[in-house]
Formats: structure tokens, sequence, C-alpha cells
């Protein structure tokens, strides 16, 4: 099977796998919930992600309520929740930290992780490689179903007994090895989404290195592949010391094992059954364990929107990458550096000091392949002729958001200055403003972009455009302030600030804060709308609405079962625009030299017809 | 309600001067950390507007126009080493000017001597501190002994821990000595955060942590745990009263008064070595005597 | 293994059996062996060191043989070396460095 | 529209089964390196609790054990040889002892195991069986992870079409060899931590 075969009718199903064609058509299950093209994977990646969004985002401002109007009541969803947690729909303090926890757990590992590797890896790779589909097919279905049941233990917890998962995302122990039977749920999820990354990621590396099209060489491929391709690398090599700490968890939290837990703690948990830990264990290890996966899990998070921003940086500025080399080798060096940082999160754990030397160090490091990155984009930019399309729009104002991100981070890299900063808003600034203006405006300008590719119709620019507005005027209105919550000092994961009293005065930014974030929160409605109302009556896409080089621009909108009408063939790096001698300001990858393209579906050649 | 939330524009520009939010500041190395700080972000803030000003100029200059082609160019690699270099250099100046307030803080080597040397347990929800009385030394501690009621396990076998001095919750040092605290944590993690002190370290339980400081101003300070404990975490709250080194003084003989039914003419042992200690080297028994106790409660069963 | 007759290759899985059927014994005898004091302590790591040394050659040589790394592509050696790599970074932080 | 089989050969030369097997041991590497790494954090500081729990161990259904598997990993190398080169009945034959050494090893284990519980000796006993019900039972579900293709195949080549996909067969080695690594760490570390003729400290 060296040469493509070409299969004309539409509905036969093709089984690569076994070369043989199966006349019958699709059933619903198999066409929607069994099926394992990888575009159809993509878009229930980006559905079931979405609607995580909803549910962590409405987490988020509950508890965003509380600490703006401690001890009132929540209108309107306050008097639906519970009595054990919520009296007379006054938040508790466990709920709170339920709320926390489980707000934290859903965006990292239901939404972010999801949408940029999950979306991101299924959309981009196989086409953008010029290829009909992931090479292991069923692995592929298998891993967002593991991420589905994944979700459903998650949000399971919050129905039994004590309620859901609380001890933060990170779930250190001791807590986290006493809690009750949501903490246990809140465990098996992690480790069944850590199954699933790893899944996906062993997908993708395969491939990327095994299935391009003919002509592509590994620095053929645009940055958005190069980056989800290395992101993979990081979940295949990271996820599972999160599954072996997390089952080490598990141990302790269900069978009353030490691993984590030293000796002669004056407290037993409430769920042991009278069974005692029996000591010996560090509290410390998990964290070495846990950030040992979860800060090169930062990075999954946000290289894949890198990538995804350069491809649209340079779409929309009609120029090509400023240092595509440059590009690859620092997202090579973010993620190798990544894997030796993780002691950053922990420079107040009780760690030996002599490791927080190591890894600040290392951590201000992995600044300087960030700037890279920053700086190539403003050269990408730079005598560029710039589309303000809304996908570009919040590529951009991923760029803005990233670099306050960013450098927030560097404060807390200094170890002396984490200190202070250490488990305050600071902190949670820092979070926001690099997974929320960071990956999340990545995601958006991604799925502006290529929804046209994926459902086959244009999303509504102006829609899209106020939508970009309103983000990023409230995401800013809302999270900039929380710097200075944590300059004053405010803790993390606290339910009533007012405890305090050096923390009184800055009361009403918690209750601006709040008001920004509501608005914030239905800003991101817009979104919804907008892709509901696309979908069902929006615009056809033509094949090539950006006019972009990189090859899933070849292939229908959107595309059919095997993604291509015929072979592809790649000619040149993907970002030729704007080459001085031609005429239009694009050079497609698929191009032979000469060639021309002058319809939809057909390329025909300058001199000859070749079909 | 909420249009009084609304801030002011003054108000809203008042956000970029980071430093003023800081709390006050009431320690010697208080103010170090907090030029590190400003230091950091001077640097920031200069990049902010130098990578904005870039950025927005870029966008408003090179938007779309008709008839203008955008130039076609792959980047330069001495631009590139260039632009790698220099950040390169202002990091390394970062981490040098912090590693040096680093070690100063954190390194067990670098404490200082301890005028006034307690041990503090966190505990779901609280704080609790102990003295070790006018003989300046703590009572052994027994693992085994370790209740709700005696956080510490101080063994009631041991002589030296019958004058140990056990506070919940609010504690009391003398301004300008250096306090060293041996922190730890009888059941899940926490975190001992002096906000006016700029100093923060986890509590582990199992472990014995040295935290030091020395406050330079008389008052009363608020004592946070920053490390989620439970759901007790935002409640847990403690108060540290600095005291004259005379009112503080006065203070631990009227606690080990109570304490032992005797009342003690002048302050004992320990606050006298530490006036003296400036000039006087042989003050570190106090030192010892306490890096003894700690040994036995730190190292488990080797 | 192409390049290898088929019977050539059983010898060659034969040889590296009981290469490793004869370092599992070497693996017991070495446990059980008292060794001078000036070695180590007997229970401390001295013998976990021994039994760990012999482990890492019979791991090289399944992988090497029976894995067929030795003739495979060298893409795949990544898949161990840098695993590898990782374990020593964390084990270094965790016992070197570590509390 | 049409759909487009575009199955040339791998880039890499590598079949994809194969390569994707290949990463996925590197995640499994991982996946022990979380447990080695730990365990030798907390073991240095247990020594003595951990030598003395040791005792306990039965090294010598250990070393059965290892037999057993190391016999296992060449029977799946030759079942592997086997049917690269077509030859049905050696695959049969070589993947039948595979399958009997790997439910061997599992029943030892269940042996070990119910003598451990009839001590009463649980995971929760001590860190050191914490760590022997861990690493063994994370292994041991490897183990039967790797028996149900391992059966799987073997129904299939009985069956009139037979069972020719070399590759899977292949990959499939690739894991249980990796099973039997493991193994080979896990022998001397919680086993054979000391002499036999070793007086622990207590007891
Ligand atoms: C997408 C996610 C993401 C990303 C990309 C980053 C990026 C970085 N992070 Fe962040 N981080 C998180 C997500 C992320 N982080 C999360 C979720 C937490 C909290 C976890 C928790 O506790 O719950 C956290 C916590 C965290 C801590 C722990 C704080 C604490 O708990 O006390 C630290 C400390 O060093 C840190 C540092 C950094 C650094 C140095 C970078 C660097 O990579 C940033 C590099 C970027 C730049 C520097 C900006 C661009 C560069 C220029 C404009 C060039 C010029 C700049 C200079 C010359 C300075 N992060
Ligand atoms: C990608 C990650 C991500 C994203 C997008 C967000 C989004 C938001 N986060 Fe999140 N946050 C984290 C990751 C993220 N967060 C992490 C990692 C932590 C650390 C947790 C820890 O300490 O363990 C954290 C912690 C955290 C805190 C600190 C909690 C504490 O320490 O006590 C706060 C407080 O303000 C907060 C607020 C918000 C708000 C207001 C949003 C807003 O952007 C949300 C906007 C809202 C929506 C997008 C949804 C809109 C919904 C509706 C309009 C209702 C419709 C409802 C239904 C249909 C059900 N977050
Ligand atoms: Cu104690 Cu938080
Ligand atoms: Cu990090």
């Amino acid at each position: 099977m060296s040469s493509p075969v070409l299969v004309s009718d539409t509905h036969h199903d093709v089984h690569t796998d076994h070369g043989h064609h199966e006349h019958h058509k699709q059933s619903f299950i198999t066409k929607y919930i069994f099926s394992t093209d990888h575009k159809m994977v993509a878009k229930q990646f980006m559905l079931s992600a979405l609607f995580f969004l909803l549910i962590g985002g409405a987490l988020a401002l509950l508890l965003r309520w509380q600490l703006a109007y401690p001890g009132e009541a929540v209108p309107l969803i306050g008097q639906f929740l519970p009595e054990l947690i919520a009296s007379d729909g006054v938040i508790q303090p466990g709920l709170f930290i339920q709320l926390t926890t489980m707000h934290a757990s859903v965006m990292i590992f239901f939404v972010i992780i999801p949408l940029a590797v999950g979306l991101f890896g299924n959309l981009c790779i196989p086409l953008m490689i010029g290829t009909d589909d992931m090479a292991l097919p069923f692995i592929n279905l298998l891993s967002f179903w593991l991420y589905f049941l994944a979700g459903i233990v998650a949000a399971a917890g919050f129905f039994v007994q004590g309620g859901a998962g609380a001890s933060g995302w990170t779930g250190y122990p001791p807590l986290s090895a006493i809690g009750g039977l949501g903490q246990t749920l809140w465990i098996v999820a992690v480790f069944l989404v850590g199954f699933s990354s790893i899944l996906g990621g062993m997908n993708y590396v395969t491939t990327v290195l095994n299935k391009r099209a003919p002509g592509m060489k590994m620095f053929d491929m645009p940055l958005s592949v190069w980056a989800i391709f290395i992101t993979s690398v990081l979940m295949v090599l990271g996820t599972p010391v999160l599954a072996s700490a997390v089952s080490m968890l598990f141990f302790d939290n269900v069978l009353h094992t030490s691993f984590f837990m030293p000796d002669n703690l004056t407290v037993a948990s409430p769920y042991a059954n009278g069974m005692k830990h029996s000591g010996g264990g560090q509290p410390i290890l998990f964290q070495h364990l846990f950030w040992f996966y979860s800060h090169p899990a930062v990075y999954i998070m946000i290289l894949p929107l890198m990538g995804v921003v350069s491809d649209v940086l340079s779409t929309f500025s009609r120029k090509p990458i400023y240092g595509y080399k440059a590009m690859i080798f620092a997202i090579m060096a973010i993620a190798f550096l990544g894997f030796i940082v993780w002691g950053h999160h922990m420079f107040q754990s009780g760690m030996n000091p002599l490791l927080g030397t190591t890894f600040m160090l290392s951590t201000i490091v992995i600044a300087v392949p960030s700037a890279i990155k920053v700086f190539n984009w403003l050269g990408t930019i730079w005598r560029g002729s710039i589309r303000y399309t809304t996908a570009n729009m919040m590529a951009l104002g991923f760029i803005a958001t990233f670099i306050i991100g960013g450098l927030s981070g560097v404060f807390m890299a200094s170890a002396p200055v984490d200190i202070y900063i250490h488990d305050t808003y600071f902190i949670v600034a820092h979070i926001h403003y690099v997974l929320f203006g960071g990956s999340l405006f990545g995601i958006y300008a991604g799925i502006y972009y290529w929804f046209p590719k994926l459902f086959g119709k244009m999303l509504n620019e102006i829609w899209g455009r106020r939508h970009f507005f309103w983000t990023f005027i409230f995401f800013n209105l809302t999270f900039f302030p929380m710097h200075i919550l944590g300059v004053g000092g405010h803790m993390r994961r606290i339910h009533d600030p007012n405890v305090y009293d050096f923390l009184k005065p800055f009361q009403p930014w918690n209750e601006f804060i709040t008001i920004m974030a509501i608005i914030l929160g239905f800003s991101q409605l817009i979104l919804f709308g907008n892709i509901i109302y696309t979908w069902i009556w929006g615009p056809k896409a033509p094949k090539n609405p950006w006019n972009a080089n990189t090859l899933e621009w070849h292939a229908p909108s959107p595309p059919p079962h095997g993604n291509f009408l015929a072979p592809v063939r790649v000619y040149r790096s993907p970002y030729e625009f704007s080459h001085p001698d031609r005429a239009d300001d694009f050079h497609p990858q698929w191009l032979a030299p000469g060639e021309v393209e002058i319809e939809e579906t057909t390329t025909v050649s300058e001199t000859q017809n070749t079909h | 309600m909420i249009l009084a939330a609304i801030p002011s524009f003054t108000e809203l520009l008042g956000m970029f001067d980071m430093l003023k939010w800081f709390p006050e500041n009431v320690s010697t190395f208080g103010h170090e950390l907090d030029n590190l700080f400003a230091f950091i972000y001077y640097i920031s803030l200069g990049i902010f507007f130098l990578t904005y000003g870039v950025l927005i100029a870029f966008m408003i200059k090179y938007r779309r126009k008709d008839n203008v082609k955008a130039y076609y160019y792959h980047g330069n690699n001495l631009v590139e080493f260039t632009w790698t270099l220099l950040p390169t250099i202002l990091f390394a100046g970062i981490g040098l000017y912090s590693d040096g307030m680093w070690e100063k803080t954190k390194y067990e080597k670098k404490v200082p001597v301890p005028d006034v040397e307690v041990q503090v347990m966190g505990y779901q929800y609280g704080w609790t501190c102990r003295y070790p009385g006018p003989d300046g030394t703590f009572g052994r501690q027994d693992r085994n002994q370790m209740t709700t009621s005696n956080r510490f396990g101080i063994d009631s076998a041991d002589a030296a821990g019958k004058d140990d001095i056990v506070k919940d919750g609010s504690f009391t040092f003398p301004i300008n000595r250096n306090i060293v605290v041996g922190l730890s944590a009888s059941d899940v993690l926490h975190s001992f955060f002096l906000p006016n002190f700029r100093v923060k370290q986890d509590a582990v339980p199992g472990q014995w942590i040295k935290v030091w400081f020395n406050g330079t101003k008389v008052g009363k300070y608020e004592l946070a745990c920053a490390e989620l404990c439970g759901s007790g975490h935002y409640n847990m709250r403690g108060e540290v009263t600095m005291l004259s080194q005379a009112d503080f003084d006065k203070w631990l003989s009227d606690e080990s008064a109570k304490k032992l039914g005797v009342s003690f003419a002048v302050s004992p042992v320990k606050s006298d070595s530490s006036a003296t200690k400036k000039n006087d080297s042989t003050a570190t028994v106090v030192a010892v005597a306490t890096t003894d106790t700690s040994k036995t409660t730190n190292k488990k069963s080797k | 293994m192409a390049h290898l007759t088929e019977t050539e290759t059983k010898k060659e899985y034969l040889k590296v059996f009981f290469g490793l059927m004869a370092l599992t014994v070497l693996t017991v005898v070495a446990a059980v062996l008292h060794f001078p004091e000036s070695w180590g302590k007997a229970g401390d790591t001295l013998h976990i060191g021994i039994g760990i040394l012999i482990a890492i050659v019979k791991v090289l040589m399944v992988i090497y043989i029976f894995m067929h790394l030795k003739f495979d592509h060298p893409y795949l050696r990544f898949m161990v070396i840098v695993p590898v790599f990782l374990f020593f970074v964390l084990t270094f932080a965790l016992n070197v460095l570590g509390p | 529209m049409s759909g487009l089989v575009l199955d040339h050969e791998p880039v890499s030369g590598i079949p994809h089964g194969k390569l994707a097997m290949w990463v996925f041991l590197a995640s499994e590497i991982m996946f022990f390196t979380g447990f080695f790494a730990s365990f030798i954090v907390l073991r240095n500081a247990n020594i003595d609790l951990f030598t003395n729990s040791a005792q306990a161990l039965n090294k010598w259904l250990a070393l059965l054990n290892t037999i057993v598997l190391i016999g296992s990993s060449l029977t799946m190398a030759l079942s592997v040889l086997a049917i690269e080169k077509g030859n049905k009945r050696n695959f049969q034959l070589y993947m039948t002892i595979t399958i009997l050494c790997a439910f061997t090893f599992l029943i030892v284990k269940y042996f070990e195991y119910t003598s451990k519980f009839s001590h009463h000796i649980y995971p929760w006993t001590d860190l050191f069986y914490s760590y022997y019900f861990l690493t063994t039972g994370f292994h041991g579900m490897h183990v039967i992870g790797g028996i149900i293709p391992m059966v799987w195949m073997l129904m299939r080549s009985f069956t009139k079409k037979g069972y020719h996909n070399h590759v899977r067969v292949e990959v499939l080695g690739l894991y249980w060899h990796f099973v039997d690594l493991v193994w080979i760490f896990l022998f001397p570390v919680l086993y054979l931590m000391f002499p036999t003729s070793y007086v622990p400290p207590i007891h």
C-alpha cells in the first residue's frame, strides 16, 4: 500500500486498517459517538470542553460572589444550593473550597488541556500534515471517552456525601489523604484524565513522525503542529508521574497507607473507620511528584496555543513567521526546561533551600525562550499587512496578556520575592493571565480561525469582535486588580477575607473584581451564541477563507472522510506569504512550482490541464 | 452598593503603583525584600511599556493598506541572537540579586543566633507557640504524647518541660531581637504567614523548619495561614504582639509565674543573655540546648 | 533482526535467556553473601545496590535483544534515554538535594 | 466528495503500532519512575523499618516468579519470531507457554498475597508493605493487561482465517518484555535488601 488509494463513493465508510469497504450507512452511534474520525473527535472535545468551561466558570462566579459579599445569599442560585453546604443560600466554608478546587480542576483538566491538545491536536495534526486520519484512530476514540468518563467522575463528587474534592487543584496531602468520597472521586478522575492524555499524546507523536505527506520534512511543519508535537512529548513523559503520585494518594486515601503521612498526626481521618495511618511518609514528596507533572502541564496548556497564535498571526499579517527555526528551538527549550523547574511552586514548602536556589535559577532561565517567542511575534507583525479578523485580534490579545502573565511569573521565580507573594492573589492573577489571557485567548483564536474548516460555516465576525472586546476589557478589569490584592497580602483559597484586619481595606476591590467577573462570564455567552447560530444559519465557508498556506486549507470545508480529494504533496515551507515575485500574497504548500489554483476543488497547472 | 464598588479613574491609575499596596513593613529584612520586588517591578514595567509600545505601534502602523504588500522576510540570526543574549544577561542579574536574599532569609546555616527561640505548631485551625520558660530549655518531646491538648507532645516525665509556656493563638516577642521559630504542624500542611514581617513558611507535619525574623516596631500584627488546610483555613488567624525588651521580660515573667505559681523578681536567664549578647559569644548556650531538642524530634527512626 | 536467520536469532535469544538466568542466580547469591564491613552496611544500601546494578545489566539485555533496540531505528533509543534521564533528574532532586 | 485513504509507508520507517508502543513504554517508564524515586526517598528515611519488614517476604517464591517471567519473555520473543516467519505451529506453541507462564506468575502472586493477609499483613500495615502492595499490584495489573490480548491472539490463530498480524504480536511482545523488565527491578528492590543471614535490629 505504498501509493494512496482514491475512493469515490461518499457513503462508504472506509476502514483504513482493514483495507476493505463496509457497505452500510453509518448509524447515529457510529457516526457521532463512536466515530474514530479525527474531525469528529475534535468536535467532541471542543463541545464537551466548552460545556465544561460554562460549568467551571459558573463555579468561579459562585466563589467570587462569596468573596465580594461574604455572608450574603447568592442571588437566584442560592436557593437551590443544598442546606448542608449552604445555609439559606449563603456559601459555607466547606463549599467554598470545593468550589475553588473544582473550578480549577475543571478548568485545567477538563477545559484547557482538552481544548489545547484534544481539539487542536485532532483538528490540526492530520489536516496540516496532509494525511487522512490519526495513526491510531481507535486509541483516539478511547482518549476522548476516558476524558468524558473522568469528567463524569469528577462532577459526581458534588453529589456524594461530604461534597466534592476540597484540597485545591493541587490536592496536597495530608489534607487530601484524609478527605472523603468526593476527594477519592477527584483522585480517580485525575488518574483517568491523565490516562486519556497519555493515550492522546502517544497518538500525536506517532502521527507526526509517521504520517506526514510526501515532501513534508519536519521543518516544513506549521508551528501549530510543532508545538502540539512537543506538547505531546511533555504529556507522554510528565503525565505518568502524576498518575503514580495520585495512585499513591489513592492508596493513602482509601487504604490508609502512609506514603505521604508522617508519624503521629493528631487528627485521624473522619473516614478512616478506626484505621490509623502507620506513618513514616513525607507530605512534600507528593508535591515534588505533582509538580514534576504539573509544571510541564502549564506548558502543555500554553505551547499548543503559542503554535496556533503563530499560525494565525502569520496568516493575518501576510508575512512569514519571523525566525521560524528560532521559534521551534524556543518551544523545545521551554519543554526541556519545563522539566527541571517544578520546584518553583515549592519555594516555601519546606524543601531544602538549596533546591530553592537551583529551581530559582532554572525558572528564571525559562523566561528567555519565552522572550524569544514574544520578540519573534513582534517581528512577525513588523512590516506586515495586518488584517483585524477576530482570530487575529484574539491572537494579539494572547500576546498582550501573556506578556503580563509572564512578567508576573518572573516575580515569583525570584524565590525571596515569592516568600511574600506565594499563596496570595498575586499567584491567582498570574494563573489567570497565563491561563485565561494566554491559553483561552489562544484557544478562541484557534476556534475562530479553524471553525470554517471544522464545521464548514463562517463564524459571525461582528459578534466575534464584540466577543473579543468584551472579553479583553473585562478580563483585564477582573484579573489585573488581583495583583493588588496579592501585594496587599490577600491569601488564596480563603472563604472570608474579612477575618483579617489587614485585608479589610481591600474589600472594595473584591467587590469590583466580582462585578467585572460576572460581566466577563456573561460575555462568554456571545461565543456560545455565535457557535450555535453559525452552526444552524451561518454562511457556508469557502475552501480557503483566509488565503492561508497550510495544508488544511487544501481540503474542502468541512473535509470529507479521508480529508483530501487527492493525494497531497508538499513543496515548500508553510509561511510563504507576500513573496515579491508572486502576484498573490500567498503561496500554499500544496501547489507545485508553477501551478496555480483556479477553482475551489481542482488544481490546474499553468501550462496544461492535468486532470 | 454596586456603584460604590467602582473605583474612580485615579484609583484605577493607582493600580500601577504596585508598591504602595504592601502592608507596613516591620522587619529588618522586609524592606530588602520589598526593594527586590521593586527592582523586578521596575524592570517589568520597562519591558511592559517597551513591548506594549512596540506592539501597539506595529498594530497601527502596519494595519492593512491597499497596494501595500507585506515585507517578505524570514528573520535575521544576529537580531535573534541579540534578543536572546540581552534578556539572559538581565535575568542573570535578577538571579544573582535574588539568590543573596534567598540565602539570607532561608538558608538554615544563615539563621542568626537566636535571642528568643520558640516553637510554633499549626493545627486545624489555629496556631500554638511554646516558649522554653525560665530555664531556657524546651522540655523533651515525645511524639506519642501528642494530643489535641498537648500539641507539642511535651513529655510529662521531663522536668525541663514543666516551666514551658504554651500560648494559643497570640504570641509575644521583643523588638530588635532575632526571633527563631521552629515550625511544624500536627495534622495537615499550614503556612506561617506574617504579612508585616514578610515571612512565610509552610508548616509540615513530621518536620521542623527554622524561620527567623527581627521586628522593628512595637504593635499588634496578624498571623495568617497561607496554605489550604481545610474548611477552616480562612479562619486560622493568629496574633503577634511586639513589645519592647523590658515589656517582653515582664510579660515573660508574668507568664512563668502564672504557670508555676511562683513569681520571678527579675527576668531570667534568657532575656538577660540576649541583652548582653552583642559582645558575649558564650550566650549561644541557649541555641545549643534548643538544637538538641529539635534533634530528638526531627530525626526519625534513624 | 533481519540480518540473522531464524536459527541464529533463536540461538541469540537462548543466549540471552541463559545469561538472564545466570544473572538472576548471581543476584540471589549476592543477596546471601556477607561482604566485608568496609564495603558498606548490610541491610543498608549495599545489597540493594548490588541487586540494582545486576538488574540494570539484565534490563539492558532484555531491551537490546528481546526488544530489538539494538537493531531498530535509532529514534527508538530516545524512548529509553529520555525517561531514564528524567528519572535521574527526579531522583537527584529528591535524594541528593532532597528534604 | 470522497473518502481518501492515504496509507503510505510510515515516514519514520517504523510501523505505527510499534512506534506508538515505544512511546507508551517511555511513558510507562515514567510511571514507575514516580514509584521508584519515592521508594528511594522513603526507604532512606525509614531504613530499619524497610529492612525489618522485608524479612517476612518469601524470596524463593519471588525467585520462582522471576524465572517464570524471564522464561515467558523468551517464549514471547520466540513467538514473535515464529509469526514473522509464518510458522503457525510454533507461534501457537510459544504463545501458549507464554500465557501459561503469565498465569503461573499470577497464581504464585495470589499465594504470596493470601499468605500475607493470613499473617495480618495488609497494605496499611506499614510503609514497606504499602510499597510492596502498590508496586506488585500495579505490576500484576500490567500482567493481566498483557494476558488478555495474548489469549485473544492465540484464539484467533486457531480460527480458520488464522492470525497473521505479526506487527501486533511484536508490539505486544514489546509490552510483555517491559512487564518483565519492571519485575527484574522489583525483585532485588523488594525481596533482596539484606543477606539471608542478616539479623535485623528488632524482632
Ligand atoms: C499556561 C500556564 C502558565 C505559564 C505559561 C506560566 C509561566 C511561568 N510561570 Fe507560572 N503558574 C501557572 C501557570 C503558568 N505559568 C499556574 C497555574 C500556577 C499556579 C499553580 C498553583 O499554585 O495553583 C503558576 C505558578 C507559578 C509559580 C509559583 C508561585 C507560587 O505558588 O508561589 C511560579 C514561580 O516561579 C511561576 C513562574 C512562571 C514563570 C517564570 C513563567 C514563564 O514561563 C513566563 C515567561 C514569560 C515572560 C517572561 C513574558 C514574555 C517575555 C518578554 C516580554 C520578554 C522580556 C522579558 C524579560 C526580559 C523579563 N508560576
Ligand atoms: C484555565 C483556567 C481558568 C479559567 C478560565 C478561570 C476563570 C476564572 N477564574 Fe479561576 N482559577 C484557575 C484557573 C482558571 N480560572 C486556577 C488553576 C485556580 C487555582 C485554584 C486553586 O487555588 O486551587 C483558579 C482560582 C481562582 C480564584 C481564586 C480562588 C481562591 O483562591 O479562593 C478566583 C477568584 O476570584 C478565580 C476566578 C475566576 C473567574 C472569575 C474566572 C472567569 O474567567 C470565569 C468566567 C465565566 C465563565 C466563562 C462562565 C460563564 C458562565 C455563565 C455566564 C453562567 C452560565 C452557567 C451555566 C450554563 C451552567 N479563579
Ligand atoms: Cu492552616 Cu490554612
Ligand atoms: Cu510552574
